[in-house]
């Protein structure tokens, strides 16, 4: 068998499936935002392998591309958390099933 | 060098001065009869050997040095019991670190109780890899090397959390938090320090800044001294020693994380402490002095010696500031790393990529352009410095401390008014 | 999920509560077994990240209820107790104690009696000063480099201690009318060149230590009280001088003969705990003058005077006090007539020097009340008795 | 040279703030124990006495009575007088604090406290400074003439010496070997108090 | 890309990242969750080594491991009476049932798509090339970028900063909410000290 493009794209999937189910399914906040990051690990990983394996000109793009998502998550994670602090400031608590402030 | 041909060593497999040769010999001599991942698995594992044979004597002797060193600081005469001048001392305490029980806390969570003893050396010995002993003498020469030496150094701090964390003290979290906060804030400035060389060297390989040094005949201490001694105090913050260790500051929280970890546990920690303050002065000596290069000396004397006398110098500063040294306040620590560093090195980094454009755009001869930029560089730093010196002290500090003397006036509060108004008075 | 998890969890809930704002304060112990407590002393902090909100000091670890035992010996037997108060001035405890004795009994002490008490209880000063301000240091997180070179002085004081009265911590050396042996030949000699080495020693650490940068910013405007909160609180010696009231017993009540010796009494300015560390420099320096006015001074005659080692004093009572390196140490006998008395009291400068403690270190962070805790120089043995 | 403040002198000032609240006897200003803290106050206070500094608090116990000394001192005057306080009551006695007055009380008082057993009313922090809550007794009363109880000072034998764990602290050991010397089950119990630091 | 070695790696690393992602679904202990996301991130970084993209491996290390997954503990560490576990919500079920749709989907597509020829060399000198295209073709994305991140430094800053005033007005407003929920209000207004609970781990802390 050979790794080849497929393959990584395969596991990118998987990863992202995995953190999408953490995201939806967490009650922690934190734990939320860790299905996050995976989520965008798992995009990352995906450009990456295009960028390794396609032939046509987009492999510096796509490079750029990881770190610009990397940044964002960085800015993402930190004012994520910011916000996770604010909420357990107020509510005393960071499960997301019980912060629901709409709701009144 | 009479009629020794030097040719004949260059190049042969054992030419250590060059680390390909042998790498190469045992990648060609696999491939004859196995397959060819092997080669690179023992390649790596003979690498990693060569790295814990180098610095596992190299840390029992420093341990002695260390200890002697303080010693002498303290009018003391240190270890001097076992073995000729106490130098198997370090191997009677490995040997009692050994022997001692291992205590685990009852309510410690177990797993990442025990891990953190073994993964701390992960760092730890990864970073040797980058460090070049000489021109190619380095286990694994990456181009993104000052990048991988930071990416490492900072995921130790994860260590020494679980450490702090599982150990369920509150001494030992006390560190942990104390050890991240540090640093988390400290790496900023190293960053930035290295940014400032990285920018004006162009290449991110630590054996590349060195080549350049040896190719400009400038060490990059004289070209930014600023942020050479930000990255000093930023790698000894990080190291935890003195001024900046607090997050084992033994008179407030016993020793940090590593509270609960007894016997050959608290050993690793300390080995690895040890290490890493040894490695660290092999990057600053590398960085900011030269590495393996002197002025043409590396032609005649090995590298790694040089490289190795370099080290020596600057950990035996690192001890000195130890020895002398008291220690600063967390906040006063965080202040000084955000109001002074950063903005100092982010200065430098400005500067440094104004003086590539100019060097590059204007193509001047870097024989005269780069002592004069060395010149406005050390007069910007003594500013700097000189600015901060003014800038920081309080409106508190800057009053001087001093008693009074009283001879015959005893009494209470109207004296001590009595007293105060004359010293007031006296001024 | 097991039971030994659960336990982890309630246990890890409790300590995992650090730091930040609106969480809840988490209790730390200092002690009693802690680097910077000087014994077996307990600080129970309870910090908001790494701010002191409330500090609670438990002690009774070394409490050897000396004031009952001394009910039963006589009053020379007691003598050896009151070097276990203080075991870093045991002189100072000594004479404290016989001064209380000697006026119960309306005893006069020779001469040469009186000048040896002087020159030991200063070098005890001496001594005693050199370790607060090594662990002082200490406690603001140097390497132990100048507790060892202060070492190095009291090591001197020691052996001369050693070589007069065999000890060199427990000396039990004053005796009710005196002091018990005559001073050695070698001593003298051995002092000149102690007080001619001394004010260079003193100059080195003035250089190492009163404009170290760090030193400052650890140390002053840390553990700050007014004058009038010093005095309120009943606190003596080097922190009420720090705080800039001019009270040395030595001068106010002048006892064996001090007041023929001439010193000054050094005050701070701010009251925090680089002025009790100065004060304390600066004590050592007087001390030297007074040592130095004596040496060639000291009278002849008997060193003690004739006093029955089963002394019956009459009833009455006595409250004598000296200035100890740490502060007022009195002793407040009663009598009844009896060969034991009937009342035995120390008045513990250390004890009573920690009444401010809880409002110094309240609001700055730990390390500053480590550093206040050490700038107050506290002997546990003295604390607890 | 310090000198002694007439306690005649102080009198005045004390009656003067309270009638007969002081009296002179033997030379010895006693206080009656109801006006101490606005008695002291008024020493503090009166610009002739100026006694601002506590130097001493202690208590003698008298087996008829329990005597409280208190050393009061000047600074700037530079006097010093000691005043005395009685208590009769040898089953609950109590005196007013003095930490009102004098913030330097605190610690004195809890140690009388904790080693006569005489109670300080308005005391805002009255435990037991050296001994453990719950220590049967107070050791520098006459009448402690051993420690009651099974409880005996020092250790009888180190942790694990023998079967048991023979800490002496009660309530942290159901039982400790019995002593040669001990009352034969007598069938004194262990005092059944919490440990000093429950909640350390 | 056939040589044993690359298998190897490829699988370890896969192993690495999807078993340190799924254990943060098992795991029960949100300190645990953490450091298998951290375990899960290095096993990413390892697999961008093997697509030869050194430079992203790098930065990832430095970013994820050395500051995500730091900042994750320490708000942790700041919310100390929020609940530690990491328990699933009822949307459990359903979230399952989603991710394995777009796993099969994305699988699907993936192996069913014809991706074209496949390039042999990777690409030589990344960090050089990636940092010059930085400064050129997307210079505006990079600072934008930058500006995104000095928004986003000063949003946490303003939102994580404590004040004193707001926080008087939050306790009110709780207050009126929370009328008649005493308990919680008296939870807010008088925070238990920890002392009691504290006390085996306070036991040991003196014995150190």
């Amino acid at each position: 068998m050979i790794i080849g493009l497929e393959e990584y794209l395969a596991l990118g999937a998987l990863l992202f499936s995995l953190g999408f189910y953490i995201a939806l399914s967490k009650k922690n906040a934190v734990g939320v935002l860790m299905g996050v990051e995976l989520m965008l690990n798992a995009v990352n990983l995906t450009l990456i392998a295009f960028s390794r394996f396609s032939t046509s000109d987009i492999t510096l793009s796509t490079q750029v591309f990881v770190i610009f998502i990397i940044a964002v998550a960085a800015a993402e994670v930190a004012v994520g958390l910011a916000l996770i602090l604010v909420v357990y400031r107020n509510r005393q608590t960071i499960n997301v099933d019980r912060t629901t402030l709409l709701k009144g | 060098m009479s009629g020794f041909d030097l040719a004949v060593v260059l190049g042969a497999w054992y030419d250590f001065r060059d680390l390909n040769n042998l790498s190469r010999l045992i990648t060609e001599w696999i491939a004859d009869w196995g397959p060819d991942w092997l080669s690179s698995i023992v390649t790596g594992l003979l690498g990693s050997l060569g790295i814990l044979a180098v610095i596992g004597p190299t840390l029992l002797v420093l341990i002695w040095v260390e200890r002697k060193v303080i010693a002498r600081f303290q009018q003391r005469y240190g270890p001097n019991r076992v073995g000729p001048k106490g130098l198997l001392q370090p191997v009677a305490d490995a040997i009692k670190l050994i022997l001692k029980e291992q205590l685990a806390p009852r309510a410690a969570d177990k797993l990442i109780f025990f891990l953190p003893p073994v993964l701390i050396f992960v760092p730890g010995l990864l970073i040797w890899g980058v460090l070049p002993f000489g021109p190619r003498m380095s286990v694994a020469d990456l181009n993104v090397g000052v990048l991988f030496l930071l990416a490492v150094s900072g995921t130790g701090v994860l260590v020494l959390f679980m450490a702090g964390w599982s150990s369920n003290n509150k001494y030992a979290l006390f560190g942990a938090m104390r050890a991240v906060a540090m640093s988390i804030s400290y790496e900023v400035p190293m960053v930035l320090a290295l940014l400032t060389l990285v920018v004006f060297s162009g290449t991110m390989s630590v054996n590349g800044i060195v080549e350049w040094q040896q190719q400009e005949d400038v060490i990059f201490i004289l070209l930014f001294p600023l942020s050479a001694i930000a990255f000093f105090f930023a790698a000894s913050a990080e190291l935890n020693r003195t001024p900046a260790d607090i997050s084992e500051a033994e008179s407030e929280i016993v020793a940090g994380y590593h509270t609960e970890y007894s016997g050959m546990r608290f050993g690793l920690f300390y080995a690895v402490e040890l290490g890493n303050t040894l490695v660290i002065s092999a990057f600053i000596a590398t960085f900011f002095l030269g590495g393996w290069w002197l002025w043409g000396l590396d032609q005649w004397v090995p590298s790694w010696i040089i490289l190795l006398a370099k080290t020596g110098a600057v950990y035996f500063l690192l001890i000195w500031t130890r020895g002398t040294l008291p220690r600063l306040r967390i906040d006063q620590l965080m202040s000084f790393c955000w109001k002074a560093l950063v903005p100092a090195t982010l200065i430098f980094v400005a500067v440094a990529a104004v003086e590539r454009t100019l060097l590059v755009t204007q193509g001047w001869d870097t024989t005269i352009a780069l002592p004069i930029m060395a010149v406005i560089n050390i007069a910007l730093t003594l500013g700097a410095v000189m600015l901060f010196a003014r800038l920081a002290r309080s409106e508190r500090l800057r009053r001087p401390a001093r008693t009074t003397l009283v001879r015959d006036r005893v009494g209470g509060l109207a004296a001590a008014r009595e007293v105060a108004s004359q010293a007031g008075g006296g001024d | 999920m097991t039971s030994a998890d659960d336990t982890r969890s309630a246990l890890s809930g409790t300590i995992e509560t650090l730091a930040g704002d609106g969480s809840e304060p988490v209790v730390v112990n200092l002690g009693p077994q802690h680097p910077s407590t000087h014994g077996v002393f307990r600080l129970k902090v309870t910090l908001d990240g790494e701010i002191v909100q409330d500090a609670e000091m438990r002690i009774g670890y070394l409490h050897r209820s000396m004031e009952k035992l001394a009910e039963e010996r006589t009053y020379t037997q007691n003598i050896p107790f009151t070097d276990r108060i203080d075991y870093l001035a045991a002189m100072s405890n000594n004479l404290a104690y016989c001064l209380a004795a000697e006026e119960l009994l309306g005893v006069e002490v020779p001469p040469r009696g009186q000048a040896i008490r002087v020159l030991f209880a200063e070098l005890q000063r001496v001594a005693s000063h050199a370790m607060a301000n090594g662990t002082f240091i200490n406690d603001c997180g140097a390497w132990h480099t100048p507790l060892f070179y202060m070492f190095r002085d009291r090591e001197r004081v020691l052996d001369m201690f050693e070589m007069t009265c065999g000890a060199r911590l427990t000396t039990n050396y004053m005796r009710i009318g005196g002091v018990a042996f005559d001073l050695p030949d070698e001593l003298l000699p051995t002092l000149r060149s102690f007080l001619d080495d001394m004010p260079d020693r003193i100059a080195s650490y003035e250089d190492l230590l009163m404009e170290n940068e760090i030193l400052h910013a650890r140390a002053r405007g840390i553990g700050v009280i007014s004058p009038e909160m010093a005095i309120n609180s009943s606190l003596s010696g080097p922190i009420l001088r720090a705080t800039g009231v001019p009270w040395d017993l030595r001068k106010a009540n002048p006892y064996c003969g001090y007041e023929n010796y001439e010193f000054d009494i050094p005050v701070g300015e701010q009251g925090d705990c680089f002025d009790r560390f100065l004060v304390r420099m600066a004590e050592v320096k007087q001390s030297l003058r007074i040592l130095n006015q004596l040496i060639d001074n000291i009278p002849d005659g008997p060193w003690l005077a004739d006093v029955p080692l089963h002394a019956r004093p009459p009833e009455g009572e006595a409250y004598a006090r000296v200035e100890s390196p740490r502060g007022e140490l009195g002793f407040y006998l009663v009598s009844d007539g009896s060969p034991a008395p009937y009342r035995f009291h120390c008045r513990p400068p250390s004890l009573i020097n920690l009444s401010a403690l809880k409002e110094m270190s309240i609001g700055g962070t730990l390390a500053d009340a480590i550093v206040t805790l050490g700038s107050i120089d506290i002997v546990v043995g003295e604390i607890d008795r | 040279m310090t000198a002694q403040l007439d306690p005649a002198a102080a009198a005045e000032v004390v009656n003067a703030r309270h009638e007969n609240a002081g009296c002179v006897d033997a030379g010895v200003l006693f206080i009656e124990a109801a006006q101490l803290v606005e008695a002291v106050e008024a020493l503090r206070d009166d610009e002739a006495t100026d006694l601002i500094f506590l130097c001493n608090l202690t208590a003698v116990d008298r087996e008829r009575h329990f005597e409280l000394v208190y050393h009061l001192q000047s600074l700037d005057l530079n006097h010093i007088l000691q005043l005395k306080v009685i208590v009769t009551d040898r089953e609950d006695p109590a005196v007013p604090s003095l930490t009102g007055v004098f913030h330097g009380a605190h610690l004195q008082e809890r140690e009388v406290f904790d080693l006569f057993g005489i109670r300080f009313d308005g005391h805002p922090d009255l435990r037991r400074l050296f001994l453990w809550d719950g220590f049967p007794g107070y050791p520098l009363r006459k009448d402690f003439l051993q420690m009651p109880g099974q409880v005996r000072a020092g250790l009888p034998g180190f942790p694990h010496e023998g079967e048991q764990n023979a800490w002496p602290v009660p309530g942290s050991v159901p039982q400790r070997p019995l002593h040669p010397n001990d009352p034969q089950s007598s069938g004194i119990a262990v005092s059944e108090d919490e440990p000093a630091e429950a909640d350390a | 890309m056939s040589s044993f070695g690359f298998h190897l790696a490829f699988w370890l690393l896969a192993a690495m990242t999807v078993g340190g992602a799924s254990m943060i679904i098992v795991s029960r202990n949100l300190i645990h969750a953490v450091i298998y996301l951290v375990i899960s991130m290095l096993g990413v970084a390892g697999l961008y080594l093997t697509l030869s993209a050194d430079f992203i491996a790098v930065v990832q290390v430095l970013i994820y491991v050395g500051a995500i997954s730091v900042l994750m503990l320490f708000a942790i560490m700041l919310t100390p009476r929020a609940e530690r576990n990491n328990t699933e919500t009822s949307l459990k079920l359903p979230a399952a049932a989603v991710m394995v749709l777009i796993l099969t989907a994305t699988v699907f597509v993936a192996l069913d798509t014809d991706w074209g020829a496949v390039r042999q060399a990777a690409l030589a000198d990344q960090a050089r090339l990636i940092g010059q295209s930085l400064i050129r073709e997307y210079v505006l994305p990079f600072e934008i970028g930058a500006v995104l991140l000095t928004a986003a430094l000063v949003g946490a800053i303003a939102l994580a900063r404590h004040d004193d005033e707001d926080a008087a007005i939050h306790a009110q407003s709780l207050q009126a909410e929370a009328d008649g929920t005493a308990e919680d209000v008296a939870l807010l207004t008088d925070p238990p000290l920890v002392e009691v609970e504290a006390d085996a781990g306070a036991g040991e802390d003196g014995g150190s």
